[in-house]
């Protein structure tokens, strides 16, 4: 065709027009820490394992395995873990948090169910390391240290692995069929168990062919506090009650059954004691529910359990069948002092929940090793003063949960091969918070979230079957796709779509390059990300 | 064929046989029996095209600019107000080289409104970008259609083909009708310089800045330029396919060894050719020459033509105020260097009758002004230029001086 | 590519592409491999809407009409800032001829193709508010009375741009324009009688009408894609932000767009033969203040102090439209739609 | 050349008239030009057309300004302003009417010219009678040929049966011939006496 000059011109030849040259900021994709990862004691990638949960079955088992690099127990995690990813949640500020804890559990079962492993890829170290105590972690460090190569034995005086997991929490929050399992996993993967062995010279240990330990025996010796007290008052502490339980010795309670303190381990105590067959329950505590160091889900199962709750009050002195109480008020600083006041309380039983010491006893003596109000003192890296013992868990100072636990045995275990390889492990830096001001909500439909079913309060406080069902597939994978995958792309074409300029190229689902040829900079990618993947930087001048 | 026919009717054969694909219609005297005729036969499947009603002589030329970009045989016919209307578009068709062929039925531009012939309307888009056949008969009419599509098509430029209304337009003449098969071994199929096909696309009509619009402009004129050979390529195809003169740059009647020679565009042309048959019956060497392509003007051809005269009177049909003669200004600049007395009459404005009794005792007088109205009624302008003079407020011109002829518009064509 | 209303257990967006839908039903701008009728290397201002309103029509024209389509443009923006000599950024065959006969041009594409027999090229004429609604105004409405097989697409920015933003007969009351200045006692755009171009063709009982914004851009492809299922006249008018014209920052051209919507401002709706088939809902509604605060055009009902009159008269506007469109459905409504949604079954489907 | 000029009032035919007696002199294989009076009268008002026969072809487009013959389609016009402008003494005038010269009050008037070349002819009602509608158009144009040979009777016939069809061409016809021997019978009736 001769085409007339100038008026007719031949098709996209604008592509030799490079409109970059407009630009002053350029967007570069990002990775930002979402909110839930930050918070996770355990330290798992979760927005990563939502990710690929939300695809469905295919994918259901990457998601599993995503978990397994940083928590060797999703089942158990399902179950017991206080949810602080949901508590960070971004998603809480649009409508409810994404359910992660129940997706967690789904595919912890999930993956009983089809009976997945871990292989052991790294090749052996020839390093023996000795983990003193079979509980959360204990067992986690066993578990990492045995996926680093490293031969490890774990010794516990306990009849049972599982530690607190199985003589602190009650079936009904964690069937022992789920605890028994996840551990054996861990076994399976070739780690030593002694039961019933009490380690007494550690440096003998040490000697004897272990080239590390980690020390990790918990806290179970219940506190006791002076309460003034007739000869036939019936008082016992919870910690013993729990471990009896466990041991099929269950303890005389009465029909009145008050307990004494307001942590979790109160809220068990009460709930056992109903379970028992006690026909009322009383929590007595010092202070307001507000201040209850009881998780909330706790305290509102328990009440939906009919126990009862004294606020305010403390236990003057105990009498068989009575117990004479002392109403308190807390002063401006929070500290609850006594008014004089006193009513009394009819309880056939004083089940004393007042928090739990460490027994020690495995490291009095190392030269070295320091202590400070009954925990043992480490550095930043978990070891003790003594070269080679390490501790993590309930006897360092930490917020005692399972999870919190768990993460010590992560950590321990890297800290530990470091050690053991002459070296010292550094953490990665860690990416930017994803806050939520940095996502675009819009384009996330409204779905509120879909709350687990619960055993009708009535059948639970006669039975010890698990109080909190699980989600089926349907419901678990809503609750993945729930997730909003803060400061994370997750493939929707949104910059792909709105550049004016065609300036994003898209290199596969999920892949996506700036063409800075032609990108002049407007930032309505950044803008329209729904999950702020994409940051506005200033050009390089 | 020969038949007696009314001349639209003749243009309305002669371009079906052109077999126009898209044909666009807004009524405007004295045009109207052109496309009444046409949509007729489209109506009754004779004519195998798109008409289409539109809503204005704008969208008219709009239509036709679409439909010719896409690879269609485009026409449209129109006069006066409406070709000023469509202006805009007029324009751009020719800047987009796109060959659409109009018949302007040349009607005068009000205000006052004026139905009747002049030539002010095609002479106001001389500078469109279009070329300009001028009809003397009906016959020509109809032939200059049928070579406005070869010559467009050719050179890809649009073409005016302007026929005097109600003179030519509503006069029953004798014409000759050529029969289909001859019109379709004149006139090959269109096959543009550049169409709209999403098969090879392109991008017409692009925004050109300082950097190239002037060699645009400078192509254009080349090209305007080149287009007189082929216009007279025409002619002379036609000649031989038709048997037939018409068309072509000039007519030069019995110029040869004229002193005086009138210069003039359009049906005056029969009149002004009959007047120098009784001058030179009287003696007096006079002859005419009829410009059948205004634009591009032929210059070479004009001067030629008016090769050794000592006097040309250009006869014009419309008027540039503050300046005179339109077409004189062209001829002016085609003599130049040379001597020759050049005035210009105008005549014939809004339908006034150019006859030969004036033109007789106008080509008779010696001293004839640089500038003449033919005609012209002076008493009458200057009571009114008398009116101007004595009150602000004399009132409309045209009114005052119909009632100092005590009439009302009409009167004898 | 029927277009679906947002899932209610999805994760993230379905406004473009999502890596969990099957590909048939992701929108022609995920793929990799989409047409771009409109490439780069345009001369458009940063963020601008047309440019992208432009961009997602005519690729889903495109693929509607498996690349048989002809585009004719009125002289604006869209027209300058794509094809400055020597350069093109269109990659279909696209003419542009004048300001005010876009639609005329196109009919005569369209009347060429039927008289050639080549029916199965579609044609689309295109233009801004001004080029459509003022001066063009005259050959929309022929073409529309004809019911010419024309897709025309207005490009609505809501001023002149392309010569520097002066009111036309798109622009909203109380906006400011180079020839509404705010200034004075009634600063802005006076409070008119307004002129909906949408209305306006469905009066003409043309097959299809359809309003859209850069703000749905899966919406936006519907209707381009939808209209091409009928032939006939049919009109598109599409709001495009423009950061330049409206004083809104060039990231917020999708956003502006949304809260326009949001505010039932600017109704998102379908006519057929001139009755309002459907309308889409508003999602969250915002007062219309959140939409004029982030434009500068705005600015003078803000600042120096509060004009609650003139922004009272706006929202009016805006709930004349939601009560006009039914854009927000009742409750029961509401509930139905949550429950087909929440029924589908999640997964790749 | 001979040159026609038709008065009558728009709707009556005068156009067609004219045209309908240009292509009756081309159906003689004579050159001929018919055109109206460009005017924007309506119906009823006066209007006029022309027509030129020649041998050879016909280049001026000017008016008819001295007529060979005038045909008045309407006798209510005949006292209009000019309506007999440039009729040479030699001329023809066929008026439409059943009213002799005298009652039409043109007694002095017909007296400057050949008493056998002006003439009446009740066109109207010939053509309601033969046509069923009072358009004189045909009618006059037979008259027109007995009075001046300008073009044949069959000539007119042609251009008739070209223009029109069926009844109505018929109608025409019939009120053309009868128009015809009209004239015919008058003149012979004048030249005899």
């Amino acid at each position: 065709m001769r085409k007339p000059f100038a008026i007719t011109l031949d098709v996209g030849s604008s592509r030799a027009n490079h409109t970059g040259a407009w630009r002053t900021e350029r967007p570069v994709y990002v990775h930002n820490l979402p909110p839930c990862n930050n918070a996770c004691p355990a330290g798992e990638n979760i927005q990563q394992w939502l990710y690929d949960a939300e695809e469905g079955p295919a994918r259901y088992e990457a998601a599993w395995r995503q978990i397994m690099e940083d928590n060797p127990f999703p089942a158990i995690m399902g179950r017991v873990c206080y949810r602080p990813c949901e508590t960070a949640c971004n998603r809480a500020q649009l409508d409810s948090a994404v359910g992660i804890n129940s997706v967690e559990r789904f595919l912890g079962d999930e993956a009983l169910r089809q009976g997945w492993k871990v292989p052991v890829d790294a090749a052996p170290t020839g390093r023996r390391v000795l983990v003193v105590g079979a509980g959360p972690s204990g067992l986690s460090a066993a578990y990492h240290l045995t996926r680093l190569g490293h031969q490890v034995t774990i010794k516990d005086a306990g009849a049972e692995p599982g530690g607190m997991m199985r003589y602190g929490i009650p079936k009904y929050r964690l069937p022992r069929g789920i605890l028994d399992a996840e551990v054996h996993r861990i076994l399976e993967m070739g780690v030593t168990l002694e039961l019933s062995t009490t380690v007494t010279d550690i440096q003998a240990e040490l000697k004897n062919g272990f080239d590390a330990a980690f020390v990790a025996v918990g806290a179970h010796i219940g506190r006791r506090a002076y309460i003034p007290a007739g000869d036939s008052a019936r008082i016992m502490d919870a910690v013993t009650m729990l471990h009896g339980m466990e041991e099929g010795s269950v303890p005389m309670l009465g029909r009145r059954v008050a307990v004494y303190g307001g942590g979790n381990t109160a809220m068990d105590a009460a709930r056992t004691a109903r379970r028992l067959g006690a026909s009322e329950a009383v929590v007595v505590y010092r202070r307001t529910r507000e201040r209850m160091p009881a998780h909330d889900s706790e305290v509102e199962e328990a009440l939906e359990e009919g126990i009862q709750m004294r606020w305010l009050s403390t236990v003057a002195h105990a009498d068989e069948g009575k117990l004479l109480i002392e109403k308190m008020k807390l002063d401006e600083t929070g500290f609850p002092q006594p008014t004089g006041e006193f009513t009394e309380l009819e309880a056939d039983c004083l089940v004393l929940a007042l928090g739990q010491n460490a027994d020690l006893s495995v490291l009095e003596g190392v030269p070295g090793v320091t202590f400070s109000d009954n925990v043992v003192e480490v550095g930043p890296d978990l070891m003790t003063g003594y070269p080679g013992i390490f501790a993590g868990g309930d006897m360092v100072p930490a917020e005692r949960t399972v999870t919190v636990a768990i993460g010590h045995g992560k950590k321990a275990a890297r800290h530990i091969d470091a050690w053991l390889r002459g070296g010292a492990y550094a953490a990665p830096a860690k990416h930017e918070l994803a806050g939520f001001g940095g996502l675009t909500t819009w384009y996330y439909a409204d779905a509120p979230a879909t709350v687990r079913p619960r055993l009708e309060a009535a059948r639970r406080v006669t039975t010890f079957d698990e109080v909190t069902g699980g989600l089926d597939e349907s419901t678990a994978l809503f609750e993945a796709r729930r997730c909003m995958s803060c400061g994370n792309c997750f493939g929707c074409d949104n910059c792909y779509g709105v550049c004016p300029d065609n300036a994003i190229i898209k290199l596969a689902d999920g892949e996506y390059e700036v063409d800075y040829d032609y990108c002049k900079g407007c930032g309505l990618c950044a803008t329209e990300c729904p999950c702020g993947a994409i940051d506005m930087q200033p050009e390089p001048t | 064929m020969l038949k007696q026919t009314e001349g639209s009717r003749a243009v309305a054969e002669a371009v079906a046989m052109c077999r126009p694909q898209v044909i666009c219609a807004y009524p405007i005297t004295p045009q109207t029996h052109i496309v009444e005729a046409l949509s007729a036969m489209v109506k009754t499947g004779d004519l195998e095209a798109e008409f289409l009603n539109v809503e204005s002589e704008f969208a008219a030329m709009s239509v036709a600019i679409g439909a010719s970009a896409a690879g269609a045989r485009a026409y449209t016919a129109t006069a006066s107000q409406g070709l000023l209307f469509m202006s805009e578009a007029v324009y751009n068709a020719a800047g987009l080289g796109l060959p659409i062929v109009m018949t302007v039925a040349n009607r005068a531009i009000g205000a006052p409104i004026n139905i009747w012939n002049d030539h002010s309307d095609s002479m106001s888009q001389r500078d469109a970008g279009w070329l300009q056949l001028f009809a003397e008969t009906n016959q020509e009419a109809l032939d200059l259609h049928i070579q406005a599509f070869r010559i467009a098509e050719e050179l890809s430029i649009p073409v005016m083909v302007c026929m005097d209304g109600f003179l030519l337009t509503h006069a029953s003449e004798r014409v000759d009708i050529p029969d289909p098969g001859q019109v379709d071994a004149f006139l090959p199929r269109y096959d543009p310089r550049q169409v709209l096909d999403p098969d090879d696309p392109v991008s017409i009509g692009a925004m050109v800045g300082p950097e190239a619009f002037t060699e645009v402009r400078y192509l254009a004129y080349e090209r305007m330029r080149q287009s007189l050979g082929v216009i007279e390529a025409a002619a002379a195809g036609f000649a031989e396919q038709f048997g037939r003169d018409s068309g072509g740059l000039v007519r030069p009647y019995r110029t040869e060894d004229a002193e005086i020679i009138v210069v003039a565009l359009g049906s005056v042309l029969g009149t002004v050719k009959d007047t120098v048959d009784e001058l030179r019956a009287g003696g007096r060497k006079i002859g005419v020459l009829g410009i059948t392509t205004f634009r591009p003007f032929p210059a070479d051809a004009v001067r030629e033509a008016l090769g050794g005269a000592r006097h040309v009177v250009v006869l014009e049909r419309a008027l540039a105020p503050g300046s005179g003669g339109i077409v004189t200004s062209d001829v002016r600049t085609a003599l130049v260097g040379r001597s020759t007395h050049i005035s210009t009459v105008i005549a014939g404005l809004g339908g006034r009758a150019v006859t030969r009794k004036s033109l007789c005792a106008l080509l008779q007088a010696e001293d004839l002004q640089p500038l003449t109205f033919l005609d012209l009624d002076t008493g009458l302008v200057d009571r009114e230029l008398a009116r101007m003079r004595t009150a602000r407020r004399s009132g409309p011109s045209p009114e005052n001086m119909l009632r100092d002829l005590g009439i009302t518009a009409s009167g004898i064509g | 590519m029927p277009y679906q209303r947002i899932k209610f257990y999805q994760t993230g967006s379905f406004a473009v592409g999502n890596r969990l839908l099957a590909d048939e039903q992701r929108s022609v701008q995920s793929g990799a491999q989409r047409s771009n009728a409109l490439t780069c290397g345009h001369r458009a201002c940063q963020g601008c809407g047309e440019a992208l309103g432009a961009r997602y029509a005519l690729d889903a024209v495109l693929r509607a009409t498996n690349g048989k389509m002809i585009a004719v443009n009125a002289t604006g923006c869209l027209e300058v800032f794509s094809t400055p000599f020597p350069e093109t950024s269109w990659q279909i065959a696209w003419l542009h001829s004048l300001f005010g006969n876009a639609p005329a041009v196109a009919s005569g594409v369209a009347a060429a193709l039927k008289a050639m027999g080549r029916t199965d090229i579609r044609v689309v004429g295109q233009g801004g508010d001004g080029g459509t609604v003022d001066i063009g105004f005259a050959c929309l409405s022929g073409m529309f009375e004809r019911n010419d097989d024309v897709l025309y697409i207005c490009y609505d920015n809501q001023a002149y741009m392309n010569t520097g933003v002066q009111r036309s007969g798109a622009t909203p009351p109380a906006a400011r324009t180079a020839t509404t200045q705010a200034v004075g006692r009634e600063p802005g755009n006076r409070f008119g009688q307004g002129k909906s171009a949408p209305l306006i063709a469905m009066a003409h009982e043309i097959p299809y009408v359809a309003t859209a914004t850069v703000a749905d851009l899966r919406d936006l492809e519907y209707k381009a894609t939808r209209a091409m299922d009928f032939h006939g006249a049919r009109y598109l008018h599409i709001l495009v932000p423009c950061p330049l014209g409206w004083g809104s920052a060039p990231a917020d051209t999708v956003k502006v767009a949304r809260l326009a919507t949001e505010s039932g401002l600017f109704p998102v709706f379908e006519a057929e033969t001139g009755e309002v088939v459907s309308s889409t809902p508003i999602r969250h509604r915002v007062p219309v203040t959140e939409y004029l605060r982030i434009q500068a055009r705005y600015a003078h009902l803000f600042r120096p102090e509060e004009r609650t009159e003139v922004i009272e008269k706006i929202q009016a506007a805006a709930d004349r439209n939601i009560r006009r469109f039914g854009l927000m459905p009742d409750v029961t409504e509401r509930a139905e739609v949550l429950a087909s949604a929440t029924a589908e079954s999640p997964g790749k489907q | 050349m001979f040159q026609v000029r038709f008065h009558g009032r728009g709707g009556q035919g005068v156009v067609t008239a004219a045209e309908l007696l240009a292509s009756a002199a081309f159906s003689e294989g004579r050159h001929a030009q018919a055109f109206p009076s460009f005017g924007s009268e309506r119906m009823g008002a006066p209007v006029m057309s022309f027509c030129r026969i020649d041998d050879k072809p016909i280049r001026t487009h000017e008016p008819v300004t001295e007529p060979d013959a005038l045909i008045i389609q309407d006798a209510t016009l005949l006292h209009q302003a000019d309506l007999f402008a440039g009729l040479g003494r030699e001329g023809y005038m066929l008026i439409n009417s059943a009213r002799g010269f005298g009652e039409l009050g043109l007694g002095d008037f017909v007296t400057d010219f050949h008493r056998d070349r002006l003439l009446v002819v009740p066109a109207s009602s010939l053509a309601l009678t033969h046509l069923g509608r009072p358009l004189p158009g045909a009618a006059l144009l037979g008259g027109f040929a007995a009075l001046t040979w300008a073009v044949s009777l069959d000539a007119v016939l042609a251009a008739i049966s070209e223009k029109f069809a069926g009844p109505v061409a018929e109608g025409n016809a019939r009120a053309a011939r009868a128009a015809f021997a009209f004239v015919r019978d008058e003149r012979e009736a004048l030249t005899d006496a």
